[in-house]
């Protein structure tokens, strides 16, 4: 009888009491959605950010690990030694760590993991982070010896990236389809295209994790994501892409809105072998044309920080350089005609997707044609960002987020794109790289951020944040995003 | 008896009037030819009797059959009237059944819509009346394409007195048919009226089949009932002045005057055969060829008047289309005035035209006379006049057909079928060719105008002294027109010879069946 | 049912207006909507601004009559496309009727029908980069072998007609007759047939630009606004109902021209009564 | 050609023959396509290895992964592996996901055809009696509604549709969720609540273009004479339309509903876009973004192969329905 009156309900009625019974449901499992889904589930295998925000401290963990608050704090090494000349590390690693596959995690995965990484035919995106290694040697089972060429004052913090995790040799081979970590969270199935599961690890070393299972789904479309929000198909949105609807769900009080910071500069970067761009009285008169206010209001509706230079503001070696490109047309026109562009003129202004882009560009090409420069919009893909932009340095203007914790050291790469070429600059950064003593370092980072302000190398725009809408019944999920992960381990329903 | 009494049916077609104020009455076993021109309003009152006039039309007076006024009845009550007690037979035996489905099956529909006999039974009565039909060698599961238009038009039939209805109506359905088939379908009819008393309403253009086989006729013009009674007495009277028209230019010979015939041939034909690929082809196969013209020849002369008889399908188009130089032949030659033609030559090109069937198809909508009647001047290339000079050309040539010179800046849908048959024929004079085809140029005009037409060719062409080749179906249009002609069946011409000849005394059985069944008036008229 | 004249007034009705509105652009624009205001977004409707103004304080008003020209245009040279190489096409298939060059057309034909059309415009805009340009040409490609099955068809049954012919026994080649007696005689299946791509076109430019593939900034289309709206359904919904309407009063009016134009120009409709 | 010449045998060799040569011209177009489609992706900017490797990553890596992918191959041997692949139903590895695609495909296929076939049954139900009745009615006023009707709906723009369906029933009434798949193992229920707004977005205009089509083909197919003939026999007017004309009308919307289905299959993009569903249009989108050459090949690929097949079966079924095609050409 109620098998068949089942039958007889419309599809929608049967909808909404499946709809009820999810929300009973739903205590200890969490629908966390993220905007891209991972192409595949190698973290040490490609720079696809989405593979963090699924695995990052979830299932894989590394010698060392981020905080939430961007610090670095042990991981599966409990401690380490640094030697004298600061080239020797020596990592002591939590007993009793074990694989979700049930083999022990001990010192020669470690060694396995940092060899395959900086290997020849190694496919690690940020290989560069393992560069300095010359030698990772075993002491015991829970001791590992790193030896580096020349000391590193980042090192440590080099081995908290997601590009850094432990991995076992015995189920690389699968790695991609089915990752097998350490963490607290085991993966348990993904239906590529929709969502991932995962379940606790019921073995965690740690402290285990409040839920016991957690889906992952990945909602590309801005619209969709907030729909399905609104409609609670989904419990939380971890980096959640339209700004515009943050205040529907501030009022709504369903709902709860984090807006944590990221390490993500948002730049105005530009071309700096590009003639009129090689002129930096031009650069610096597109510096004073440029209203960041408007750009962080009319694109992201208000949510960012303003930078004036290439540093995350909620860093303590962040210093506030605004000051430099203050919102001034006058004097950007007058800078431009001092620089014989009186009458302006024509540059390009390339845009990959995200909406910071598209949106802040289409704000400051209005801005820069008020004080007589035209720019050419083109719409590129990642893809195409990537050869034309990245690689072939064929642009005048573009607007990216580099969401990579602590990287003002780009600008030390001439051959990077924005082909800034500063031998000061240089200098300090290989000074810095050798630096380990914290005052020094922070002294270095802040002479950085001068020079690059003053050599208007780029227009510094804002600091992405980080906005997650969740159930207003959650607590324990990351309010910032000091690298793009999903921490879950802390996360629970509260009644 | 009168079985069914018609008073003062009058309809219109979105407010425009068709018919008006026709009256008439039917007796049971009697054939009530109902004829007249196109347009003149018989197919319409048939449909009006049938209750199965097209959207939009409405329709007055007292159609009173077994004492009901079919105008009255409600659709329900009259669906169980039609093919029980009156039946229709239509026109176009090949669109007039459904493609998808079987002919057996199309029969028995109406045995079943009527609920006529045991769905056992439906088999026999099926067979029965195909049998009755002439169908006898025919599977009831075969579908309508694979029939002749012949075998169709009896299905038709079939499926029309298979409840052996009271009255049933027969509109035009021997006018798609070949002569032969005609007369054999006609008997048939005849038939119904004289063994099982059916009342027949025929409806026909063909006065001779009306003065054959009607016992009363009625004849029609733009809606009205201008004459009626029995066709013995209404062709001996003829009494009204339109019956008399209508029956002088059925009957008339043109006048036509014996010319001597030069030796010099102009056109000669020799051994030609066509053939045609069969679009049956596998992926490695050709497809089998057809062969449409079997080794033909002819000649004409300067001056002569060469008439061409066939039945459809026995391949003078085809032929017509291969003097013309639009179709390549598979074998033999074709020399004008001796030299060998090619399908480009333009000095042969410019001395031959065409006049063809259909006055609808036969012209460019959308352009004026002017232009359309200055086309062939194309072929003269070079030698062309200038326009100014076309231009009168044609004014003149329309006058010569009895068209207005104004006529220049019109559209052809601005034309009767006479008269744009007229201006094909201007066209075909505006270069003064020497010779003209004229394929079936007659065929789809109404008695009057046919020999109003014929007879502007018979004079035309004698003014300007031109040769001519005449094809036609119809032995009597040939009679009138031409000295020589040929008869061809299959592709092949099967008997040639004069014209006066070849019909006083055919050597070949098939030309004989042609003239045989070929409609004539009764010699009672002639008494 | 619409009587011919009725749909026809509409149609032209619903046409004419955002051609109208593009042209007035072209002279006069209620506000610069190249001049970004941020302070001024998402101002609801006004009596300045009839519309209201969108996420960069741009008057919609404005910002419909200056798209109302990109949809327009896209659609229109992308119907041009298809015309102009679908026609001779279909005219050169017909004339050549019956030969492998004819089955090739077809084939052709058939091809570009089979491959998704809306796959095969993304992949376009991959290739060349998204910009108007690039997807008039996506949608135009698409166009060609709906122009050249139409015409193939049309002109097949006019090669039967005895006109064409007399046409041949004057001697003219099977180009100057597509030329001189097809093409007039098609040109009313043509018109209605564009007017149905046109608005097929409207609609092609509105889906690709949302997803990002067709006008690109600061270039407005209706399209394109619809997609900057998408995620503001919820905050100020006018934002994707006045481009959505604009799109499908066109569309409409298209339709409705087109069946009101197939009614005018069909031959058999004038000068005498249907049969 | 001859009237007369359809004996069982001859017809039956006809068919084969006529198959055969619709199988040739099948593999031909197929083969052409394959080519058509991989320049087009080939000639694409951008390439897979550094998209997946990102904007920190070193030469030596992204020459490394080329050789992993198999890109460092010669064109031509790619293109030879990719179809031999194909033909044994080996689709090949997908660059970025690092799965099989053949897999990837079939997974994908267990929302886009369920949904294609959802939205073209709705289109069908509605389209088909709407269709019919205002043939059956046309000139009158209920005619004149269907019209108006479908009118407006071939004018909204499907997406457009969506979002508003969206904001009506997912989140003003929460009567569906707002898009994504719940998956056929929760249950065939819960898989058709969660196709069903996406289908109707689907199906609305499809449904106003069949519903025309269907009325114009049921209105022309009512003035042929066999009609007349139908209703001479004493049929009433449904019963013709029921008898004969439909399943002669039938024919032409028959060819419009295999487009269509082609259409859904392949022209979702958008709609799974909105919907968020794990469909195979999303999957060639995300795939042609990521320059997932293997994949954006394999669907186009797959899309290409499944129109020419539905077209090769509608050329089939017409000759099953139509006697007269059996014999005549086409």
């Amino acid at each position: 009888m109620k098998y068949h009156f089942k039958l007889l309900l419309s599809a929608g009625i049967l909808a909404a009491s499946m709809g009820i019974q999810t929300v009973q449901a739903a205590k200890t499992s969490i629908t966390i959605a993220l905007q891209l889904e991972p192409p595949h589930l190698d973290p040490t295998s490609a720079a696809a950010g989405a593979i963090d925000s699924v695995l990052y401290s979830n299932v894989f963990e590394g010698l060392t690990r981020f905080a939430s608050d961007g610090a670095v704090i042990p991981g599966l090494a409990k401690s380490w030694e640094i030697s004298g000349d600061g080239k020797e590390y020596i990592f002591h690693l939590n007993s009793s760590v074990t694989f979700h596959d049930g083999s022990t995690m001990d010192s020669s995965d470690v060694k396995f993991s940092l060899d395959r990484a900086r290997a020849e035919d190694s496919t690690n995106a940020q290989k560069a982070l393992f560069s300095g290694i010359e030698n990772v040697e075993v002491l015991s089972s829970d001791k590992v010896k790193v030896t580096l060429a020349s000391p590193n004052g980042s090192f440590l913090f080099n081995m908290a990236w997601g590009d850094a995790v432990i991995v076992a040799p015995e189920t690389i081979g699968e790695i991609k389809t089915n990752p097998i970590g350490t963490g607290a969270f085991k993966f348990s199935n993904w239906v590529q295209g929709d969502k991932i599961e995962l379940l606790r690890n019921d073995q965690y070393w740690g402290t285990p994790a409040h839920l016991e299972s957690a889906t992952f789904k990945f909602i590309s479309d801005p619209s969709a994501a907030f729909s399905a929000m609104m409609a609670q198909d989904i419990d939380a949105f971890a980096g959640f892409p339209a700004p515009e609807n943050l205040v529907q769900f501030e009022a709504d009080n369903r709902f709860q809105v984090l807006v944590g910071n990221t390490e993500g500069e948002t730049i105005l970067s530009t071309n700096n072998k590009m003639p009129p761009l090689d002129n930096v009285k031009v650069r610096k008169a597109i510096a004073h044309a440029i209203d960041r206010q408007a750009i962080i209001d009319g694109a992201m509706f208000g949510y960012g920080t303003p930078i004036g230079t290439h540093f995350a503001p909620h860093n303590p070696d962040y210093v506030d350089l605004k000051a430099n490109s203050n919102y001034d047309p006058e004097l950007s026109k007058k800078l431009l005609s001092e620089a014989g562009f009186s009458e302006g003129f024509t540059t390009t202004l390339k845009l990959p997707p995200p909406s910071y882009a598209r949106r802040g560009g289409e704000i400051i090409a209005s801005q820069l044609r008020a004080v007589g420069i035209e720019t050419e919009i083109s719409n590129l893909e990642w893809a195409q960002w990537l050869e034309e932009v990245f690689r072939g340095k064929d642009y005048g203007l573009t607007i990216v987020s580099h969401t990579e914790p602590m990287d003002i050291g780009i600008y030390a790469r001439p051959e990077y794109y924005f082909q800034y070429d500063s031998s000061e600059f240089q200098a300090v950064i290989e000074a810095l790289n050798v630096e380990s003593n914290t005052q020094k370092r922070s002294n270095l980072l802040k002479k950085a951020q001068r020079i690059i302000s003053k050599d208007y190398v780029n227009g510094y725009l804002f600091e992405l944040a980080f906005p997650t809408v969740a159930n207003a019944k959650i607590t324990g999920l990351w309010e910032n995003a000091p690298t793009q992960a999903t921490d879950l381990t802390d996360v629970k329903w509260t009644d | 008896m009168t079985l069914l009494s018609v008073k003062n049916l009058s309809v219109s077609i979105h407010e425009q009037p068709i018919i008006k104020n026709v009256s008439f009455n039917l007796r049971a076993g009697e054939i009530l030819a109902l004829t007249g021109e196109s347009g003149s309003g018989k197919s319409i009152s048939a449909l009006a009797l049938m209750g199965l006039l097209p959207h939009g039309s409405k329709k007055e007076g007292i159609i009173n059959f077994e004492g009901k006024d079919l105008n009255k009845i409600s659709e329900p009550n009259f669906c169980k009237l039609r093919g029980k007690k009156i039946s229709m037979v239509f026109q176009e035996p090949m669109t007039a059944l459904n493609p998808v489905q079987s002919i057996g099956k199309q029969i028995s529909e109406t045995l079943i819509q009527h609920k006529a006999c045991a769905p056992n039974e439906l088999k026999n009565r099926v067979r029965k009346a195909m049998d009755r039909v002439g169908l006898r060698d025919i599977n009831p599961s075969r579908f309508p394409h694979q029939l002749s238009g012949g075998q169709r038009q009896r299905v038709v039939i079939a499926m029309a007195i298979c409840l052996e209805p009271s009255i049933l109506i027969a509109d035009e359905p021997t006018t798609a048919l070949d002569v032969t088939t005609q007369s054999k379908i006609l008997n048939l009819i005849q038939e119904f009226a004289e063994k099982d008393g059916i009342s027949i309403i025929l409806i026909t253009h063909d006065l001779a089949i009306v003065a054959n086989i009607s016992n009363y006729l009625l004849l029609m013009r733009e809606g009205i009932l201008v004459d009626q009674g029995q066709p013995k007495k209404v062709f001996r009277d003829l009494s009204h002045p339109y019956t008399k028209k209508l029956f002088s230019a059925s009957s008339k010979q043109v006048s036509f005057r014996e010319t001597n015939l030069s030796k010099e041939k102009l056109l000669e034909v020799r051994a030609v055969s066509v053939n045609y690929r069969s679009h049956e082809r596998g992926i490695f196969s050709k497809g089998k060829s057809v062969e449409a013209v079997s080794n033909v020849s002819l000649d004409i002369r300067k001056g002569e008047r060469l008439g061409l008889v066939g039945e459809s399908g026995c391949g003078k188009s085809t032929l017509t289309r291969t003097i013309l130089g639009l179709q390549s032949a598979s074998s033999g030659y074709i020399k004008f005035e001796g030299q060998e033609v090619s399908k480009y030559a333009n000095s042969f090109k410019k001395n031959i035209q065409v006049v063809f069937q259909d006055p609808y198809g036969s012209f460019n909508p959308r352009q004026k006379i002017g232009r359309l009647i200055t086309e062939p001047f194309f072929t003269l290339g070079r030698e062309a006049p200038p326009e100014t000079e076309q231009k009168i050309i044609a004014q003149k040539m329309l006058k010569e057909v009895g068209l207005s010179s104004e006529s220049i800046e019109k559209y052809i849908h601005e034309f009767s079928g006479g008269q744009r048959q007229r201006i094909a024929i201007a066209r075909a004079l505006v270069i003064k060719p020497k010779l003209i085809i004229f394929d079936e140029a007659v065929s789809a005009l109404d008695v009057s105008i046919r020999s109003q037409i014929l007879k502007l060719i018979s004079d035309l062409t004698e003014r300007y002294g031109l040769s001519y080749l005449f094809i036609s179906h119809d032995l009597t249009v040939i009679e009138n027109i031409t000295e020589n002609c040929l008869v061809m069946k299959n592709g092949k011409i099967v008997e040639r010879g004069q014209t006066k000849h070849i019909l006083r005394d055919p050597k070949n059985e098939y030309t004989l069946s042609l003239i045989n069944a070929a409609p004539k008036f009764p010699n009672f008229l002639h008494a | 049912m619409i009587r011919p004249s009725t749909s026809l007034q509409f149609g032209i009705l619903f046409c004419l207006a955002p051609l109208a509105m593009a042209t007035i652009s072209f002279f006069w624009q209620p506000f610069d909507i190249t001049e970004l205001n941020i302070s001024n977004r998402l101002k609801s409707v006004s009596l300045t601004h009839p519309f209201g103004t969108d996420h960069f304080g741009r008057d919609m008003l404005t910002m419909i009559m200056v798209g109302a020209r990109t949809s327009i245009a896209v659609a229109f040279v992308a119907v041009g496309i298809g015309i102009l190489i679908g026609v001779p096409l279909g005219l050169f298939a017909a004339t050549c009727r019956g030969s492998i060059i004819d089955d090739g057309v077809m084939r052709f034909n058939d091809l570009v029908f089979a491959f998704p059309s809306l796959v095969i415009a993304i992949l376009i805009t991959a290739i060349a980069g998204p910009s108007a340009f690039n997807a008039i040409i996506a949608i135009g490609i698409f166009n060609i072998p709906v122009f050249a099955r139409i015409s193939r068809a049309a002109a097949l049954s006019l090669w039967q007609r005895e006109f064409i012919l007399s046409a041949q026994v004057a001697g003219k080649t099977g180009f100057r007759i597509s030329i001189e007696h097809i093409l007039p005689n098609l040109m009313h299946i043509l018109i209605v047939q564009a007017t149905i791509q046109f608005s097929l076109g409207i609609l092609a430019e509105a889906g690709l630009s949302y997803i990002g593939l067709g006008a690109q900034p600061p270039t407005p289309s209706w399209g394109r606004m619809l997609a900057d709206a998408q995620t503001m359904v919820s905050l100020a919904p006018r934002l994707a109902i006045v481009p959505g309407i604009a799109i499908i009063l066109t569309v409409l009016g298209l339709n409705l021209l087109g069946d009101g134009l197939r009614d005018a120009l069909d031959p058999k409709l004038r000068g005498s009564i249907k049969k | 050609m001859s009237p007369i010449c359809g004996g069982h045998n001859l017809t039956g060799i006809f068919m084969i023959n006529y198959f055969f040569r619709r199988l040739f011209t099948f593999v031909l177009s197929l083969a052409l396509a394959s080519i058509v489609i991989f320049s087009l992706v080939e000639i694409a900017p951008g390439d897979p290895a550094s998209f997946m490797l990102g904007i920190n990553a070193q030469a030596d890596t992204i020459a490394a992964l080329r050789a992993e992918l198999g890109l460092d191959q010669p064109k031509i041997s790619r293109y030879l592996a990719w179809i031999s692949g194909m033909l044994t139903g080996d689709f090949g590895i997908s660059y970025t996901y690092r799965t099989n695609v053949t897999e990837m495909v079939g997974d994908r296929l267990w929302v886009s055809l369920p949904l294609a076939l959802y939205a073209l049954l709705l289109s069908t139900v509605i389209a088909l009696p709407t269709g019919i009745y205002a043939a059956a009615k046309r000139g009158k006023a209920g005619d004149f509604t269907v019209i108006s009707a479908t009118q407006i709906g071939i004018a909204i723009p499907n997406f457009w549709f969506a979002i508003i369906l969206v904001g009506i029933f997912a989140i003003k009434l929460q009567w569906f969720s707002a898009g994504g798949f719940s998956g056929w193992q929760n249950g065939v229920l819960n898989g058709i609540a969660s196709l069903t707004l996406p289908a109707i977005a689907l199906a609305l205009p499809q449904a106003a273009i069949l519903s025309r089509i269907m009325r114009s083909a049921l209105i022309e197919t009512l003035g042929e004479d066999y009609i007349r003939t139908a209703r001479a026999k004493g049929l009433s007017s449904w019963q013709t339309i029921w008898a004969h004309a439909l399943r002669n009308a039938l024919i032409p919307v028959l060819t419009i509903i295999g487009l269509q289905f082609s259409f859904l299959l392949a022209g979702a993009i958008i709609i799974e876009q909105v919907f968020y569903l794990p469909g195979l249009g999303r999957l060639v989108f995300q795939a042609i973004t990521q320059r997932d050459l293997i994949v954006v090949e394999s669907v186009v690929m797959l899309l290409v192969f499944a129109v020419i097949l539905v077209n090769f079966i509608v050329d089939i079924a017409y000759m099953l329905v139509d006697p007269r095609l059996r014999q005549d050409s086409i």
